[in-house]
């Protein structure tokens, strides 16, 4: 087994220079190393300046989302001998702006977030006294899955159309407003449809897919957006033709 | 209340079109496009296929066919046009020639299914 | 007050990165995504060949059979083999799609995707056979 | 512009998020700040496992709960916080079912509970195993939807402005920009988590660096209970990453380097093959990490690179049984130690993973200093005593994060006016975050003394103590103290400097390691997680008091004591083993419990 492998780290330093460069780095590569451990060990050891975002270590804040050799990646969930001989190429998040080095700014996701409302909406709600909401784990289980989304990024790092459209709200986004919509408590689907059956909505998404397969936690926001299509369609072609009904 | 917009009808017959489209055509092109004119099988005979195609069923299905098809082209069409080329700023323009085109060739195809003798 | 949620300051300095025109050459998913999406031009080239056929069938055996003889032209059976290809492609990605949108319950039970997707390839072979019994079975 | 708010949160945790709805919810029209440094879903709440107490069933008593957790806590609790606690945990638990948190379900839809270690009944609350990143989720989503509260998400706060003897804002940097400001406030709450980094083997987030702690410390406000750090006697070496007890409760084996089950040496039962209550490997926390500590000594541990280990088996459980029952600890040892417990032996060894000890509040997280709140693991309400029983803290999360809330919107109310002092205050920082820490041409870098702080706490201050080692340990801190006004700073940039912001970090890891140090020393008894090797017996005598330690700038730091608050539940031997089988601490609910259990 080697036991060093080369990182290719990106560099921006916004007071410096207007385009990003590469810093090459010789890492150890012992076999529990992720790649995160070679950003620290050049942070720790090698150079200072150099400047990411992590966390938790254990894929679940969702901060350490980094292009990896062109994937979208956990960098704290990606092993060094993954990359054989390397180099390991090191970027930050496609498709959104960088800040700085590694670091990309997600503020455009923060206030979509808000607009699809991702909280339980209700006319009336149940007081503390009278208990919880019955649910049953069938009915936790139609939503669960969406519900297990980190907001790592990597979804819209991958997703071309996000890239090309800054508008498209995007899968995570989306992934969460499904998340309430199937929540047996939540009262808000038809709120949240306002939002997202606008053109930069939902339709803008032409299931690339790719949204899915990078997601490190299974959540399908792919899935999700071709759901919530046909839900859209299904309840406007209701209003179209009962439009008094609807 | 859900603002009317185009794109839930559009994307409804995108979906239909996609579904007839990948049922029927497989076969129909096999047969069609590569079994009958290489001589893999003997094509049917002319009244039988003028009898198959008079029976109103049968025109039903294929307008049923062509119709969503030509939107399913045309949604997808616009959209890689939008993406794949990056020209969206023809938005209007593209849209016409698109779902136009789908129009024309659905009064096309119900024309000439209407008209079997 | 009045900043609420929004705080980031616009920094002027921030490095944006357009996406090439050639996204689509730059990954080979991507790649696939552009040949799944390109399918639809084969679906639109058969409806038009469809209906080249009726409009044959509709004016008379001679027309039917200068079709016939049309059809197997090497270019057109070139442009049909590889529309072929495509469809197949087609059909394939989009009855992958489909159960992904559909969520079927049978008894207060979720259907498993692969039965949603088994259920479209049975569909398939049904219509197949269909047709093939209408035009040379009977 | 100088923001200006009522309230302001220091952390957007689950103790952050919680106050800043209780906050909205209790008066609409003061406006709430949430300033966080990193953006509040990624607070480390998110980690959390295995679930939180409530009392929910109807053969469970809000009495049984809280003696539990003073029983845990070896009677350093404050028996009056601990009732409010356990009467309030339920309700906080219910209200965020009705926000839509996802709690596992019966299957006629009512919430399920699971058993927990050193609970006697079944009242653990749980997201499947996930539940702090369902709760912090859920709080966060939460709270999107109250208009009065305004984030600042990516700002680190350095200092607390303190003018006329109250608490009047704080000094924080947007990390994106640089920019250094004040933000002015009525109140501040301190909810800014755990000190787990001061340590070199911790399950906690490389956010977790005790600054609440040193905040407040630093604006004279007296720490409490610091001594009391408690370690899981299973983590993964390297990463620190959590094994949680179900892989123990499940039938695994603690061996040493010869294969050994050690524990049978230390009056924990005999080794038998299945797994018995509250014997052998399912033994209580402490007594686990103390054997650990007895067989490395002996020289019967494994050396890794990073550190002594011993082995957990899991190998005869095949793998059938391990992805059924423990699947997440297949995953978390496939995904983080790229090993497969099928095939192979894990490594773990003691880790550091919650502090009892922190700022010094009552029973509404209102601190010494006027205008100063704290809510969450940076405080010390005093519920967790000597010892935290496992998923305890969640619920105290809710709990103190409402009163806290509560009462800071309360004295907010009273409109007291900021100072023009503290503007020049602030002026002062930002010269000194600017001058002092931008252009610092130093010799020493961080990384060295972050860790040689974290291997002196680890020999000073470890799992078993003396005066000896801790008195060398103040000594060592203080040269590293003395070592850290020269360090080197090389990144001169304003946009996102995290050397910088490291090096904030390590001065505030210095302070906390200081405290928790000499409060180590004062205490000369055993108590729950403070084990004294010279004094190894417990001493209600003398110590049945809880410690405070104040910071003083030209001299050693000065502990006081405060006696523990008693109602109902008078001292007690704490007894484990066969010898009390209904008294004991840490009865892990054998297999009962259900697969992928955290802490
Ligand atoms: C692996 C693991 C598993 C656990 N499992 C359980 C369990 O099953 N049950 C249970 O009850 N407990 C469990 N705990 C303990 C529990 O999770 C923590 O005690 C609790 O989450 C702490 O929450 P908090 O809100 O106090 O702080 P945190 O969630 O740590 O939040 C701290 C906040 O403060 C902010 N902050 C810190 N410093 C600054 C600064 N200088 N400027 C600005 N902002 C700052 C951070 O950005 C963050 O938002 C577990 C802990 C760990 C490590
Ligand atoms: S959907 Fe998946 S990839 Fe996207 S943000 Fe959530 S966890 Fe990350
Ligand atoms: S990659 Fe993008 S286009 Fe849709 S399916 Fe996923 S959001
Ligand atoms: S560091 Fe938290 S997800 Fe990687």
């Amino acid at each position: 087994m080697r036991d060093s492998i080369t990182l290719q780290v990106a560099r921006y330093r916004p007071e410096q220079e207007s385009e990003a460069t590469f810093d090459e780095h010789e890492v150890p590569c012992p076999k529990e190393w992720v790649v995160l451990d070679g950003l620290n060990h050049i942070k720790d050891r090698i150079d200072g300046t150099l400047s990411y975002r992590w966390s938790c270590r254990m894929g679940i804040c969702g901060s350490c989302g980094m292009t990896v050799n062109g994937e979208p990646k956990l960098t704290c969930a990606t092993f060094l001998s993954e990359y054989g001989r390397g180099p390991v190429r090191v970027e930050p998040l496609r498709n959104f702006p960088v800040i700085r080095d590694l670091i990309v700014d997600m503020g455009d996701f923060m206030r979509k977030l808000v607009r699809v409302k991702p909280w339980i909406v209700r006319q009336a709600e149940k007081p503390l006294s009278e208990g919880e909401y019955r649910q049953t784990p069938e009915e936790l289980d139609d939503y669960k899955q969406f519900s297990m989304c980190i907001t790592c990024m990597l979804c819209y790092a991958a997703c071309p159309i996000y890239g090309l459209d800054p508008k498209f709200i995007g899968p995570a986004a989306i992934a969460l407003a499904q998340r309430y919509n199937l929540d047996s408590r939540d009262e808000g689907a038809s709120e949240r449809m306002e939002v997202l059956s606008e053109h930069e909505g939902i339709w803008g998404c032409t299931f690339v897919g790719e949204c899915t397969k990078v997601c490190p936690k299974h959540v399908d926001p792919a899935g999700a957006i071709q759901r919530y299509k046909l839900t859209a369609a299904v309840e406007s072609m209701k209003s179209f033709f009962m439009p008094r009904g609807a | 209340m859900i603002k009317r917009h185009p794109e839930p009808l559009l994307w409804m017959l995108f979906s239909a079109g996609g579904v007839v489209s990948a049922l029927l055509m497989p076969i129909l092109l096999v047969l069609f496009g590569l079994a009958f004119p290489l001589g893999w099988l003997q094509p049917p005979s002319y009244e039988h296929l003028l009898a198959v195609l008079r029976n109103p069923l049968t025109r039903l299905v294929l307008f049923g066919l062509c119709m969503p098809s030509l939107f399913h082209w045309a949604h997808r069409f616009r959209h890689t046009l939008y993406d794949g080329l990056q020209i969206k700023h023809l938005n209007e323009v593209i849209a016409v020639i698109c779902y136009g085109g789908a129009i024309v060739g659905s009064a096309a195809a119900a024309y000439l299914l209407w008209h079997v003798p | 007050m009045g900043q609420r949620h929004a705080y980031t300051e616009y920094h002027p300095r921030w490095l944006r990165r357009p996406v090439s025109t050639y996204w689509w050459l730059q990954k080979r998913s991507y790649f696939a995504f552009i040949l799944r999406e390109a399918s639809c031009i084969f679906v639109a080239w058969f409806v038009v060949y469809l209906l080249m056929l009726v409009r044959a069938v509709s004016e008379g055996e001679m027309s039917y059979r200068q079709f016939l003889s049309w059809s197997a032209s090497p270019l057109i059976l070139l442009v049909n083999l590889v529309s072929l290809l495509f469809i197949v492609l087609h059909a394939i990605t989009f009855f992958e799609a489909a159960p992904r949108a559909m969520v079927v319950h049978v008894g207060g039970r979720r259907v498993p995707n692969g039965f949603v997707g088994a259920a479209h390839y049975l569909g398939l072979l049904a219509a197949s056979v269909i047709v093939v019994w209408i035009l040379l079975g009977a | 512009m100088t923001p200006s708010h009522d309230v302001v949160l220091v952390g957007g945790g689950g103790a952050g998020l919680r106050a800043a709805i209780a906050i909205a919810e209790t008066n609409s029209k003061l406006s709430v700040a949430v300033v966080s440094k990193v953006y509040p879903m990624r607070s480390h709440t998110v980690s959390a496992e295995g679930g939180a107490a409530g009392v929910i069933s109807p053969d469970d008593s809000l009495d049984e709960h809280a003696y539990d957790t003073i029983s845990g806590g070896d009677w350093l609790c404050d028996q009056d916080a601990v009732e409010a606690f356990v009467k309030e945990a339920p309700q906080e638990l219910l209200r965020l079912e009705h926000w839509g948190c996802p709690w596992s379900r019966e299957t006629d839809g009512r919430i399920a509970v699971r058993p927990f270690g050193g609970m006697k009944k079944m009242r653990t609350w749980f997201a499947a195993d996930k539940t702090g990143f369902h709760m912090l989720h859920t709080l966060f989503q939460t709270s999107l939807k109250y208009a009065s509260v305004a984030r600042y998400d990516e700002w680190f706060v350095t200092r607390l402005l303190v003018d006329e003897g109250r608490v009047q804002g704080v000094v924080a940097i947007d990390l994106k920009s640089g920019r250094i400001d004040a933000i002015t406030a009525r109140a501040v709450i301190l909810c800014t988590g755990g000190c787990g980094r001061v340590f070199p083997f911790t399950t906690n987030a490389a956010i977790k660096n005790g600054d609440g702690m040193a905040l407040a410390y630093r604006a004279g406000v007296p720490l409490k209970d610091m001594e009391f750090v408690q370690y899981h006697p299973t983590g993964l070496p390297f990463t620190g990453i959590l094994i949680t007890e179900a892989a123990r409760s499940e039938g695994g084996y603690l061996v040493n380097k010869d294969g050994y089950r050690y524990l049978q040496d230390y009056a924990l039962g005999k080794p038998q093959p299945q797994p018995v209550f509250r014997t052998m490997e399912l033994g209580p926390r402490d007594r686990l990490s103390q054997a650990f500590m007895k067989e490395l000594e002996k020289g019967r541990t494994i050396d890794t690179p990073y550190g002594p280990v011993v082995h957990l088996d899991l190998r005869h459980l095949g793998q059938k049984k391990i992805s059924a029952k423990i699947p997440f600890v297949r995953e978390l040892c496939l995904k983080y130690q790229n090993l497969d417990p099928v095939k192979d032996l894990i490594p773990v060894r003691p880790v550091v993973h919650y502090m009892m000890g922190g700022v010094h509040t009552d029973i509404n997280g209102a601190t010494l200093l006027p205008g100063l709140y704290a809510a969450g693991e940076v405080a010390c309400v005093s519920i967790n005593g000597a010892n935290r029983l496992g998923s305890n803290s969640l619920p105290e999360l809710l709990v103190f994060g409402t009163r806290a809330g509560r009462t800071a919107a309360e004295y907010a109310s009273l409109g007291l006016e900021v100072t023009s002092r503290v503007l020049a205050q602030s002026d002062d920082e930002r010269r000194r975050l600017e001058g002092e820490l931008l252009n610092h041409k130093g010799r020493e870098r961080i990384a060295d003394l972050r860790d040689e702080m974290q291997k002196t706490m680890e020999e000073s201050a470890g799992i078993y103590r003396s005066g000896a080692s801790l008195a060398r340990g103040v000594e060592r801190l203080r040269g590293i103290q003395e070592r850290s006004s020269d360090i080197a700073i090389e990144d001169q940039s304003k946009t996102f400097n995290t050397e910088r912001t490291a090096a904030l970090e390590l001065s505030f890891m210095l302070d906390v390691a200081e405290a928790i140090v000499t409060s180590a020393l004062h205490r000369e008894e055993s108590r729950g997680a403070h084990q004294r090797t010279d004094f190894p017996k417990r001493d209600d005598q003398r110590f049945l008091s809880h410690s405070l330690i104040y910071r003083n700038l030209d001299g050693p730091s000065r502990v006081e004591y405060l006696p523990v608050t008693m109602t109902r539940w008078p001292p007690a031997e704490r007894v484990y083993g066969e010898a009390a089988p209904n008294e004991g601490q840490h009865h892990v609910a054998g297999s009962a419990l259900p697969s992928g259990t955290g802490v």
